[in-house]
């Protein structure tokens, strides 16, 4: 239930999934910098980014969200080495598939942030989270029963 | 568009110039850079704090503005990517779009004509000094 | 069923001044599980765990969810508090209201809103968590520092005055790094070689000191307490146990006079032969051969220094070796280098001879230079009367194919330590140095720099120069601003020193990729915490020494030298290490031994067996996975790949994800 | 091989020779300069305002019509060269001047900076080759010591023209050593002449061009080549006491190619 309903601007639902060692730490970077992003994004915290199983982003949009980032370290700087390379290909071809059943692919995103990088992480959730403005609310693999 | 304020016309130099003034440390390389510094009034380094200030008017009504000489080496130098060269330009440009900022008029032409002045000359002036 | 309790941290104001912090105790007292919810100050405080310690006691809580900083910072933290209390220590999630919520959003109503959000994500996935044990790995009693400059060469002499054996890597064929290269030392002005010649031979002579000079770190695998490293001994193409380091080979090789090779050690301005020691207090004293140019090796013939050689240890057919070596912890100790300045053509480095970097004039100071430590200009081989110094050449700089952000830090010294010392030598030259802000921020540092203004009368103009210009009579005109007098300056000068940004040895992004240690925008190696861990990498058993982490003059270096080294026989000193209890598992019913998981595990930690399994009383022999406990470090790629969904992650399961994805989309 | 070609204003009239020596020599080196008709000049000035569309627009045409006829398109004076080159980087990756600049005009389809604009010397550089070019050479200028005066408009910003080291160039000097001369490298050749300033400062431009002298002479220099008509004016109006002949650099380039008779 929305703690503040008079709020009518579209505030869309933004799920990260950080890697551990890299853009979970960025994120931490980007918080102790002071460097804010919108409220609407939550992080989930992963050990790797090759643990984002797909199984997770399509329950996310199944449960209603409007935008979905998986966050890992930058190619060649995987904390366990390659986890990042699975990463970008497996969510490359699932992107692929969810633009097919008519998840833009504006909503979805894979980005590398180190854990150097809080200017980067926040630039990037801003980004993101205008980019989900703009497409709306995401209604394609929406319940509806869990949706008012 | 009109210039009734002053945060007005700062904006506007930062949009037409494309530079951003505070990310200029006032390290001097522009002004070490320039072939025209002995003629300017407000030196290269200071444009961006005319800016930051809000001082548009003096920048405006400044000599500099008409002594640039559009040669990019604050440009092509500037480790902070302020490009002060472009800033004075901004100022020009505003100038030029108010009423009578010219700063060449077409009465003066025929005195300053010679013979071989090239064509290059006086397109580039009349680009530089009017609107 | 759990019995969670849930405790809010206000963090001082750092939380509560953003987040209404008892609104999210009454938000969640209500959630799945929770049966005991309350705030305070500090939950990390003694008194907080304490708080934490009773009312695990009281309300028999069988799991916890701290609302508080990020886990990184103190999950540690309140595992051990839980712990204490006789709960499992994996019982225990952090929700990170304060990185992730307080300290990025200003609303207080949508930042309460967020807090509760991810409290609820917390509590939902702690219904889910399994208490979990941890394993226990032996480590191997052996440091490996990479690197052999001051940085390194402290860490090693510290670990093994530990006690502990010790092994340095150096790429170059001597220890010594670049404080060999300076001729003295800031704020003291002592001479760079007599402080590290000692250390340098110390090394060399400590029993547990072993050294790989011209040799590369080629591989590394394993984990902390148990890496495994290849490292490559160049052939040296001189036997180690023959030469007596006499050096006769060096002089009589016919490039020596004629090769123009330059001399790596004297930045160009002196030739090498092709066999040759870096310089003359090298450690080992033993010369290498060049093998890209020596005459030898490019046409077969020559063949001098193994004829002259009076020990016979030239040995043309040395091969290069590698050798696999265990280690419990690894310190990168890689240094600097300064920038290339083929981006700053407006100071004609490339242009002129007389326009040098301050490592070069380091090098035409040092009495074993190249001019014996008389300063002269390269071009004419005259002794320079104006000397023109410029700072901040690529630090500083935003324009990324340029320079670089930062400031090297060093500069403003040495370049004072530069000024006075010539004008100690030769008093009637005159100095001007332009800057853009002097820093001078260290123990007797801005004095040092006073000094070299009152006493010296070094002239200091504020003002980056624009363009130093090459003139006919061989001067150089010197164009630039004095910005606190306001006028434009155009000097000559005999010299111009440039002082160029610093930049991490080029070959640590190689080295940071095979140790998965974390490397910054500028390659710098990243710090496990900024603050509170400076010396020691995110990945477990790696530790930062010298200007690999960042630029730092000697002795910063060595202090942080001294601290890793203290890191490492901290762990060295252990007899086992626990291990990562959140290790893959599977599930043998769903497996159908695919093979796929065994592809993807970059540890080789998944194997198969076959088991006896009675589907439906149909008794068959079916090849499942396996996972070496030991080996797994919890990293999930098996995880996502696995398409039966056999395959999950202990602490990271299919369904605590999936549960906190549903608390969040509520 | 043909290009499309941007002579601009003053080729056609006061800097004839510029064009009439590049015409011959393009002949004589195996490449065809087609003049743009209707082509209109350039502003000699690049309007640094991002909101500036109107000045922007003669080059656009002549830009989108070198991309209709699929050629690339050749400048020789340094400002039309410096001007198409920018608005072209404009064109291609500034979108809110593509789009305004494409609003204004009546193109088939939108231009998006699809054509390559090249500088003469950057043709023999790039295409030609200059060891081909001193193959071709039929009188060396043996004996000649050439100053190269590069001005600003050729080089900078060296990262949007691309045309050479911003400050350490070596084109002209490579140029020079193909016709068998010999090249004089001196500080000034990159700095500005003083450029428009002309018009109403003549005096400044004098002590500017003075220096140029002084410091190429110094070096040794007999002579100077130029790309640009306004530097050739302005070095050419100087009264320095170290003043030697300024040469477009295509004459010396008909000159050594035997072509310059018939031009």
């Amino acid at each position: 239930m929305p703690m503040n309903e008079e709020n009518t601007e579209f505030r869309p639902l933004i799920v990260a999934f950080c890697c551990n060692w890299c853009s979970y730490a960025g994120a931490d970077l980007a918080g102790s910098s002071r460097l804010s992003y919108p409220a609407d994004v939550k992080i989930i915290r992963v050990p790797c980014s090759g643990r984002v199983n797909p199984m997770f982003i399509l329950r996310a949009f199944e449960r209603g969200a409007d935008g979905v980032i998986i966050c890992g370290c930058h190619p060649g700087d995987c904390h366990y080495s390659t986890g990042n390379y699975y990463a970008r290909r497996r969510m490359a071809l699932l992107f692929s598939m969810l633009e097919y059943i008519g998840v833009e692919n504006g909503r979805t995103r894979v980005e590398w942030c180190s854990a150097a990088e809080g200017a980067k992480f926040s630039k990037t959730m801003n980004e993101f989270c205008e980019k989900i403005k703009s497409l709306g609310e995401n209604v394609r693999l929406g319940d509806l029963r869990c949706k008012n | 568009m009109s210039f009734t304020n002053v945060e007005n016309q700062v904006e506007l130099i930062k949009e037409i110039s494309g530079s951003d003034p505070y990310k200029c440390m006032k390290c001097g390389k522009c002004s070490a850079s320039c072939p025209s510094y002995n003629e300017m009034d407000i030196k290269p380094h200071q444009f961006a704090s005319y800016i930051i200030r809000g001082d548009v008017d003096e920048l405006l009504s400044s000599k500099s503005a008409w002594k640039c000489l559009s040669c990019f080496a604050c440009i092509e130098r500037c480790p902070r990517d302020v490009q002060p060269g472009k800033l004075v330009d901004a100022a020009r440009q505003l100038a030029e779009r108010q009423r009578g900022g010219d700063h060449l008029q077409a009465d003066e032409i025929p005195e300053l004509l010679a013979e071989d002045l090239p064509q290059q000359l006086l397109v580039s002036a009349f680009r530089r000094y009017r609107r | 069923m759990q019995r969670i309790g849930v405790f809010v941290c206000h963090c001082g104001t750092n939380i509560a001044a953003t987040v209404d912090v008892k609104k999210v105790v009454e938000m969640v007292r209500y959630e799945q599980g929770v049966v005991f919810a309350d705030d305070y100050m500090y939950m990390c405080s003694e008194a907080g765990q304490e708080k934490i310690i009773e009312a695990i006691k009281e309300y028999k809580l069988t799991g916890l969810v701290i609302c508080s900083c990020s886990p990184r910072m103190h999950e540690k933290t309140f595992r051990a508090c839980a712990e204490k209390a006789g709960l499992n220590p994996y019982m225990v999630e952090v929700a990170n209201i304060r990185e992730q919520c307080s300290w990025i959003h200003k609303d207080k109503e949508e930042a309460t809103k967020k807090a509760v959000i991810l409290a609820r994500a917390a509590i939902a996935k702690v219904n889910l968590n399994t208490p979990l044990k941890e394993g226990e790995s032996p480590v191997t009693k052996r440091a490996l520092v990479i690197g052999g400059g001051i940085a390194g060469i402290q860490t090693a002499l510290d670990i093994a005055d530990a006690g502990y054996e010790v092994d340095i890597v150096e790429k170059e064929p001597s220890i010594g790094g670049r404080m060999s290269q300076f001729d003295k030392t800031f704020p003291t002005l002592d001479c760079a070689s007599c402080i590290l010649t000692p250390k340098m031979v110390e090394v060399n002579q400590h029993p547990n000191i072993t050294l790989y000079t011209y040799s590369e770190v080629e591989k590394v695998s394993g984990y902390v307490g148990n890496f495994d490293v290849g490292i490559r001994k160049k052939a040296r193409s001189v036997d180690f146990d023959k030469c007596t380091g006499c050096g006769e080979c060096m002089t009589k090789c016919p490039l020596g006079k004629i090769g123009h090779i330059p001399s790596e050690f004297d930045r160009g301005l002196k030739n090498r032969p092709a066999i040759y020691m870096p310089f003359a207090q090298a450690v080992p004293a033993v010369p290498v051969i060049d093998r890209e140019n020596c005459t030898y090796f490019k046409t077969g013939k020559c063949g001098v220094c193994a004829k002259i050689c009076p020990s016979k240890a030239v040995d043309y057919e040395q091969q290069d070796e590698i050798v696999t070596v265990k280690y419990g912890a690894i310190v990168v100790a890689t240094g600097f280098d300064i920038i290339n300045l083929d981006k700053f053509g407006e100071y004609a480095y490339n242009e002129s001879p007389d326009v040098i970097t301050s490592i070069e004039l380091e090098r035409l100071m040092n009495a074993a230079g190249p001019t014996g430590g008389h300063l002269e200009r390269m071009s004419d081989h005259k002794q320079p009367k104006d000397i023109v110094f410029i700072q901040c050449v690529g630090s500083r700089c935003d324009n990324e194919e340029k320079g670089k952000p930062y400031c090297s830090k060093v500069c403003c010294m040495y370049t004072a330590k530069h000024a006075m010392l010539i004008k100690d030598h030769w008093p009637d030259t005159n100095i001007t140095v332009f800057y853009i802000d002097v820093r001078t921020p260290g123990k007797n540092f801005d004095e040092f720099y006073r000094r070299a203004v009152e006493q010296y009368h070094v002239n200091y103009i504020k003002g980056q120069v624009g363009k130093v210009m090459p003139q006919p009579d061989g001067s150089l005109l010197v164009q630039a601003a004095d910005l606190l007098d306001g006028k434009q300056i155009k000097m000559k000068a005999d010299m111009v020193v440039l002082a160029a940004a610093i930049e991490p040895n080029p070959g640590v992004r190689k080295i940071a990729t095979m140790l998965t240690a974390s490397i910054d925008n500028n390659n710098f190696l990243t710090e496990a915490h900024a603050k509170l861990r400076p010396v020691e990498s995110p990945t477990a058993g790696i530790f930062l020494s010298g200007m690999a982490q960042g630029p730092k003059d000697i002795p910063e270096t060595v202090s942080q030298a001294g601290a890793a080294a203290v890191k490492v026989v901290g762990l060295l000193a252990k007899d086992k290490l626990k291990t990562n209890p959140c290790t893959a598992q599977c599930d043998t019913l769903l497996c159908n031994g695919c093979s796929t998981c065994a592809n993807v595990c970059p540890y080789g930690a998944i194997t198969y067996e076959d088991i006896q399994v009675n589907d439906h009383g149909l008794r068959e022999t079916r090849r499942v996975a396996q996972v070496n406990l030991a080996l797994c470090q919890g990293c999930g790629a098996c995880t996502s790949a696995c398409p039966s969904g056999a395959m999950d992650l202990q602490g990271f399961s299919n369904r605590q994800i999936t549960t906190e994805v549903d608390a969040i989309c509520r | 091989m043909k290009y499309s070609y941007y002579p601009g204003c003053t080729l056609k009239n006061k800097a004839q020779d510029l064009d009439r020596y590049a015409r011959a020599s393009a002949l004589a080196l195996g490449f065809e300069l087609e003049e743009i008709p209707e082509w209109q000049c350039c502003g000699g000035v690049y309007p640094l305002g991002s909101d500036e569309i109107a000045t922007k627009l003669a080059s656009v045409r002549a830009l989108n019509y070198a991309k209709e006829q699929g050629q690339d398109l050749i400048t020789l004076c340094s400002a039309c060269h410096h001007v198409l080159k920018r608005v072209n980087d404009d064109m291609k990756n500034v979108e809110d001047i593509r789009t305004r600049a494409n609003n204004y005009s009546d193109f088939a389809e939108p231009y998006a900076g699809e054509t390559k604009v090249l500088h003469f010397l950057e043709v023999i550089r790039d295409v030609i080759g200059f060891e081909e070019l001193a193959s071709k050479v039929v009188n060396p200028l043996t004996d000649r010591k050439i100053g190269a005066y590069y001005g600003c408009l050729t080089l900078r910003p060296g990262k949007i023209l691309d045309f050479d080291d911003p400050e350490n160039p070596k084109i002209m000097e490579d140029f020079i050593k193909a016709l068998g001369g010999t090249p004089i490298i001196y500080s000034m050749r990159n700095e500005c002449c003083g450029g428009y300033t002309a018009l109403k400062d003549p005096e400044f431009t004098k002590q500017r061009t003075a220096q140029i002298f002084e410091d190429s002479t110094g070096f040794g220099a007999d002579c100077l080549i130029t790309a640009c008509p306004l530097c050739m004016y302005n070095l050419n109006k100087s009264d320095a006491k170290a003043k030697v002949p300024v040469y477009y650099f295509t004459e010396l380039l008909a000159e050594a190619l035997g072509v310059k008779e018939e031009a």
